[in-house]
């Protein structure tokens, strides 16, 4: 039999004016199950409590209402004060008396019946309220970088630093990304690689750091603190141990007509390569599909000149299982290729580029080693347009979201380009200017006032060839849309910012959402941006959305302190408010038929199988079984099971339907 | 020797007049899209006419599906019992076949086995049957395999044969003549009418069966014949002696009641331990359970047969359980 | 009748977005009508239909159910799948001949105290005017002997 | 081949355990039959009267014990071995589909597949006296349809025959079990009973596959069956999903779209 203690709070005048909380507290005494039911001006104040904690003792109550404010507010108090009592904090419940009551109606009988009946449903529930305990759940205390750029990096370099182990996979052959690419930074136009080759030589270093590059993630299993990753290793063709990136095989490579991923096809490579001079590793692979040997059999020039002996032909992709803690995603992004305008030639014109690609042609590690030189025909172009938002907010053809740094790295092409040819021309089409940042605008300012840029507000219709230039058709909405007309030698177009590919793939194989365009999807929009739906999975850089440096580096420090703050403990503890599947014993080992809808209801992956065998082995059933560590503990799972044998502590449906009987 | 009459078919409104007058609700089979129930009527031109048999039995007018024992109020410290006393209502079943008449001794055997049962009581005494003989019968029709007959006068109070412009009435109890007595002009003498009924032919002896069912029971036969089985409880809902109830209490902080609802012990849980065992698990051993609280446990325990053969339960089985050919399967195991 | 009568309310609520957004209520101090009783549980998604169904059997004559905005939903997409629920649940009813006037669904975020008020006072009003609903009140007493 | 074939060969070669399929009945109505010899298969009937869903007892434990079994199906019957496939009650390799036309041609489905794949051919409709049923129903007011279904559950005797002879109503523990709380109202009474249909309608909506045998097994003829195939086509109307059509769970109601209707919420 029950023994419920009522505490009814005056709170002062807030709920005293409006609710005879000496009524509510004595009629509360007739309520079958209450033997203690008392009111008192603040049961919030330290005397308060000592009452609630003095009656625990007195009158060794069962369960504790305490009817005062909103539990939002002061639930973790009086829980705390029942559990100093000694009685389980989770068989303390509180009836709102003021937010839902005594704040928003009139005084009034009907308010202090109300009060009262609010006390009831609250009696009700807590007689049948469980002791809970909180849940521990052991934290593995390695990170898993997904991704090598700067996002990838500088997130595994702060886990580093804070002392624990952190692997960073990258899929390319090298660490580095797309800022590897890059040839200046803006605003301050400083070299890319200059700032960041320090930082990857520096992941490279770092003892609490391991490297795998040329590895992709395989598979992915387990819970925030307790994952277990698969990782793929593909086969360099190589003994790491063995090279020691002297660069002989790649110069000697019979091959040499490679179009260079690293330069955006710009350049060329041969079959076994280094991406660029500053790879990190330094260690070639071979690309298989392009290598003599593996098309004909016949060639191993590389293996003859490898003065260690280090190429291996037979090598094998190879699977690495580790145990994870915590994993930061930061895949980054690709940018819409020059094949996807068809008004500007559908990639048909050598000299129409994107972005990167103009960066390598920038670029003084380029194949043009810094000289401004079209593509076509390698000559300076006297003329260049840029064209803004090729892509990018264009709900017909391209993407509807803004892709964020194009109209910056504009500019900064502009600049480049006008910096390596002062007499040239730059032309740049744009619809606005979206520059809102640390000395952004001034940026902007800087190419239109002191290098004259020439900013022309408008689209491009068409571009077409006649006699060896660029023809671009636009228009200039700010001469009231009067056509412009520009004979270029080089078009760079500003495509829009994409998801990577594989992206919904791997969003899959780890259980995060990802928005319509593919970009992984955080927690909340505004107070968990770094966070996934699935704990223990965070986000860094372009991966999530378009990003520059400064945000990507910031955000990928804020994924790292996430992780660091849940390896700052050997244990994660989580409020018992999870889904629990009921056990019965044999034959019927539980009220779960094995259907599994509450499987595919679960927004969290928190629904496990457990199978029941017999002595013998035989599999007798197979049940649902909730991954307390991945519960949530939302209940969509009760709501779709048939036989109820799914439950959420704390809000059981025993506990609700106690509550609606007294209605 | 019961005194015999002959009703005329127009007379029937008479003795219903004379019936309602006396304050007795009548139920009567009646057809309703397709179907023959027991319902309340006041002509007799409601009555369905050649019809066999109704669904359900007319077992609810004395064991209602739903019936409150009693209900309460509680206070702080007290609780405060109401209407624990049966109301009956005076009650007349009309054209109740002689099967049918026949079962109420079956569960009187039950609700006055040890303690007796005052809600069943108070509703069999405001109870009166106007039996009907049978003229027809179906394939799902045994009545003089366990002993009884088209023509049997057990159970009812007053037995009417049709006959050519009316019915031969067999006035056979106190009861029966009470009513008579309510309408005296509606009945006239008997000109010595024959009294014709349906041929039901005997397919199996119960006294053997109840015999050989004491060797049977753990036989294979039971699995067999119940593999088909649903395991619902259509069966025991429409038969005539089938007895099974559950108490339920719907309650709540403030008060309750108690109720005495049907049940069937074909269902899974019918047997079900707190502790999880069932002694009942499978559907053979429920079936086996139906078969014998029938034609072995009733016998033992109170002489007399739980089964009066009126094919209620095949008719109404969604899937053919046909009682007396599995009988008969069993007689012959 | 109507106009002496007083409905009663039941109000099943999210933990998020429609509790916290009825505390604003509070805190903002904006009156309404009293005839209301809060449900609290973590999700829309944990709103199984039969405790609407339960509520109407215990004299609910009106029945708010209330949660975050689609997109919203602390648990992601807990709303999504009780906004699913009710379209099947409601359309069963009306089948059924339950009156679907009777029960209010809604989106109330934590940052529309006011828009609780109103709702509450909206429901109170329609449902007064609807008056007792003692099709299911009957229920429970009829097919009892 | 014809079923008596097909059977006969498929329980000669071991193929199979038993046959599951319909025999003579004593009522003039085709009952089911289970056939474990060869010699038994001479009894197999299939004509347009052997409507019972065989489906409803592939999920019985003493059915499961009898090994490897092939069902003579209805395209009801197929839906819902795919339905319970999706729901994981049921293995490919536990059942063979042996679908049956009205002439007794038998055409074996071996795989999940292959039901798929013959089901695909076949059009779902709804019996036309359902049909119009529905429509008549649609047609009333909403006081009109509360009297209706009060009036037609006031005959209801909770005997669950309906529930028993549903494929998908396979739950060893039926929410109508749950005591501890009370969902539903254990009495027949007119609360008991409005709860219960309820809850059997809600509990199918999305994996009714529509084959009526719970409106046949009424003792008493209450078309419960409207009520499941009126949950059935709400969530076909409103989501464009269908129970039956694949092994891989589709449910709707533990899914969702971002942009479902939500008209009616304020």
């Amino acid at each position: 039999m029950s023994r419920i203690g009522v505490f009814t709070c005056h709170c002062g005048e807030n709920i005293g004016a409006t609710v005879d909380c000496a009524k509510v507290a004595a009629c509360t005494r007739n309520v079958p199950g209450v033997v203690h039911s008392v009111d008192y001006k603040y049961m919030c104040s330290d005397p308060g409590q000592t009452l609630i904690k003095e009656a625990i003792k007195e009158h060794n109550l069962t369960g504790v209402v305490v009817a005062a404010c909103s539990p939002r507010m002061h639930e973790p108090t009086f829980r705390a004060a029942v559990a100093e009592a000694g009685l389980n904090p989770y068989l303390c419940e509180m009836a709102n008396l003021r937010e839902h009551c005594s704040w928003v109606h009139g005084k009034a009988d009907a308010t202090t019946d109300k009060a009262a009946d609010l006390i009831r449903v609250m009696v009700e529930k807590v007689k049948h309220n469980e002791p809970l305990h909180p849940i521990k759940v052991p934290v593995t205390k390695r990170a898993l970088v997904l991704g090598g750029g700067i996002a990838g990096i500088q997130a595994a370099l702060d886990i580093a630093n804070c002392g624990h182990q952190v692997v960073l996979v990258e899929k390319s052959p090298s660490i580095g990304g797309h800022m590897s690419q890059l040839s200046e930074t803006f605003p301050t136009l400083d070299c890319s690689q200059c700032i960041l080759t320090p930082r990857m030589v520096e992941a490279a270093r770092h003892p609490n750091l391991t490297l795998m590059t040329y590895a992709e993630l395989e598979k992915l299993e387990g819970f925030i603190g307790n994952f277990k990753a698969t990782i793929r290793k593909k086969a360099r063709q190589l003994d790491e141990k063995l090279c020691t990136g002297c660069g002989l095989c790649t110069t000697k490579c019979p091959q040499k007509k490679i179009p260079d991923e690293f330069n955006e096809g710009l350049g060329r490579r041969g079959a076994i390569y280094v991406p660029f001079p500053q790879a990190v590793p330094n260690k070639p692979v071979i690309d298989k599909a392009n290598c003599t040997f593996y098309r004909s059999g016949k060639c191993k020039v590389c293996e003859k000149v490898c003065p260690t002996g280090a190429i291996r032909f037979d090598q094998q992709d190879e699977l690495v299982t580790l145990d994870i803690g915590a994993i930061v995603l930061a895949t980054g992004f690709k940018v819409m290729r020059t094949d996807k305008f068809p008004e500007y030639g559908y990639g048909k014109y050598p000299d129409v580029i994107d972005g990167l690609q103009f960066e390598r042609l920038a670029s003084a590690s380029g194949p043009t080693l810094g000289a401004m030189q079209r593509p076509s025909d390698g000559k300076a172009p006297e003329t260049v347009v840029f064209v803004a938002c090729s892509g990018s907010r264009d709900r017909s053809k391209g993407v509807p979201y803004c892709s964020k740094i194009c109209c910056m790295y504009t500019a900064k092409h502009a600049m480049l380009y006008k910096h390596k040819m002062h007499h040239g021309k730059a032309y740049v089409f744009y619809m606005d200017i979206r520059s809102s940042g640390k000395d952004y605008d001034e940026f902007v300012r800087r190419a239109i006032e002191e290098d004259d840029v020439t900013y022309i507000r408008g689209r491009v219709s068409r571009i077409y060839e006649e006699d060896g230039r660029l023809v671009v058709k636009g228009a200039d909405t700010l001469m009231g849309g009067e056509p412009v007309e520009i004979k270029a030698d080089l078009v760079v177009l500003a495509t829009a910012v994409q998801a990577q590919d594989g992206s919904e793939e791997l969003a899959q194989k780890l259980h995060v959402s990802y928005d319509p365009y593919h970009f992984f999807a955080e927690s909340h929009p505004k107070l968990k941006p770094v966070e996934t739906n699935t704990a223990g999975i965070f986000l860094a850089g372009a991966c999530q959305a378009p990003r520059d440096i400064p945000e990507t580096v910031a955000q990928a420090s804020g994924a790292a302190a996430k992780v660091a703050a849940l390896f700052s403990r050997d244990e994660l503890t989580r409020e018992p408010q999870v889904a629990v599947v009921n056990r019965l014993p044999a034959p019927m080992f539980s009220y779960c038929v094995g259907c599994f809808l509450c499987q595919s209801a679960c927004p969290y992956q928190a629904i496990e199988q457990e199978e029941i065998r017999g002595r013998d082995g035989s599999l007798l059933k197979t049940l649902a079984k909730v991954n307390a560590g991945l519960c949530q503990g939302c209940g969509t799972c009760v709501a779709t099971c048939r036989t109820k044998a799914i439950d959420i502590q704390g809000f059981s449906n025993e506990q609700i339907f106690a509550e609606l009987m007294t209605l | 020797m019961a005194d015999t009459h002959f009703l005329p078919q127009a007379s029937l409104d008479t003795l219903f007049a004379a019936l309602t007058r006396d304050g007795r609700r009548i139920l009567a089979p009646v057809d309703r899209d397709g179907r023959t129930e027991l319902n309340p009527v006041e002509h007799a031109d409601e009555v369905a006419s050649g019809c066999l048999q109704t669904v359900l039995s007319a077992k609810e007018a004395a064991f209602p599906k739903v019936e409150r024992l009693l209900s309460y109020t509680l206070a702080p410290g007290a609780v405060a019992l109401q209407d624990a006393e049966p109301q009956a209502r005076p009650t007349v079943l009309f054209g109740l076949r002689p099967c049918e008449a026949s079962g109420f001794r079956a569960l009187d055997a039950v609700f006055n086995w040890d303690t007796r049962d005052s809600f069943f009581n108070a509703r069999m005494t405001a109870l009166a049957v106007i039996g009907m003989s049978c003229t027809r019968r179906d394939e799902a029709c045994f009545c003089t395999s366990v002993g009884g007959g088209p023509g049997a006068t057990a159970g009812s109070d007053i037995l009417l044969t049709p006959v050519d412009g009316g019915f031969l009435a067999e006035v056979l109890t106190d009861k029966g003549r009470a009513m008579a007595a309510l309408a005296p002009e509606a009945f006239r003498p008997d000109p010595g009418l024959e009294k014709k009924v349906v041929e039901v032919p005997v397919a199996f002896d119960p006294a053997a069966l109840t015999v050989r069912l004491k060797d049977l029971f753990d036989n294979g036969i039971w699995a067999e014949q119940s593999l088909r089985c649903l395991g619902c409880g259509a069966c025991a809902f429409v038969c005539p002696t089938c007895v099974c109830f559950d108490l339920v209490e719907e309650a709540d902080a403030k008060g309750g009641r108690r109720l005495r609802t049907w049940d069937s012990c074909g269902g899974a849980r019918f047997t079900q331990h707190a502790s999880g065992h069932n002694p009942r698990s499978t559907q053979a051993q429920r079936w086996r359970q139906r078969i014998y609280h029938k034609f072995s446990y009733y016998p033992e325990r109170y002489g007399m047969l739980g089964c009066v053969g009126c094919g209620k339960c095949t008719r109404a089985c969604p899937v053919d359980m046909n009682l007396q050919e599995h009988l008969l399967a069993a007689a012959q195991a | 009748m109507t106009d002496s009568f007083e409905p009663k309310i039941t109000a099943f609520v999210c933990n998020w977005c429609t509790y916290a957004g009825a505390d604003l209520t509070g805190t903002s101090r904006i009156k309404y009508a009293s005839n209301v009783r809060v449900l609290r549980l973590p999700c829309t998604g944990r709103i199984d239909f039969m405790l609407l169904a339960k509520a109407f059997s215990r004299g609910a004559d009106g029945i708010i159910v209330s949660g975050c905005h689609p997109n919203d939903c602390h648990y992601t997409s807990g709303n999504y799948h009780a906004r699913r629920r009710w379209m099947v649940y409601r359309d069963l009813m009306d089948f059924m001949g339950l009156d679907t006037r009777r029960i209010t669904f809604s989106w109330v975020s934590a940052a529309e105290g006011a828009r609780w008020a109103e709702l509450v006072n909206e429901v109170t009003v329609a449902v007064r005017a609807l008056g007792p609903y003692t099709d299911y009140r009957e229920l429970a007493l009829t097919g009892v002997e | 081949m014809d079923v008596i074939a097909t059977s006969r060969q498929l329980l000669e070669s071991g193929a199979v355990q038993a046959v599951i399929g319909f025999e003579a009945g004593t009522r003039g109505i085709p009952r089911p039959a289970f056939i474990r010899r060869a010699e038994g298969a001479g009894a197999l009937v299939f004509d347009a009267n052997c409507t019972q869903n065989l489906g409803t007892y592939l999920t019985r434990p003493e059915v499961r014990t009898l090994g490897r079994v092939a069902v003579t199906a209805t395209p009801d019957t197929l839906r819902a071995i795919l339905q319970l496939m999706a729901e994981r009650q049921l293995k490919e390799e536990d059942v063979l589909a042996l679908a049956v036309d009205a002439t007794g041609e038998a055409l074996e489905l071996p795989t999940a597949q292959a039901v798929e794949e013959h089901l695909a051919m076949v059009a779902q409709v709804l019996p036309d006296r359902d049909r119009e049923a529905l429509e008549r129903l649609g047609r009333m007011t909403r006081e009109e349809r509360w009297a209706f279904w009060q009036g037609e559950f006031a005959r209801c005797v909770k005997c669950y025959a309906c529930r028993n002879s549903c494929p998908m109503c396979y739950c060893g523990h039926c929410t109508m079990d749950c005591n501890r709380p009370q969902w539903v109202a254990e009495p027949s009474h007119a609360l008991g009973n409005l709860e219960y249909h309820m809850v059997r309608a809600m509990h199918l909506a999305g994996r009714c596959v529509a084959c009526g045998a719970c409106g046949r097994a009424c003792p008493v003829g209450i078309p419960v069956h409207l009520l499941t195939f009126h949950g059935e086509e709400s969530v076909h109307r409103q989501f464009g999903q269908r129970a039956g059509a694949s092994s891989r769970l589709d449910y709707a109601l533990s899914t969702f779209r971002p942009d479902d209707k939500e008209t009616f919420i304020r």
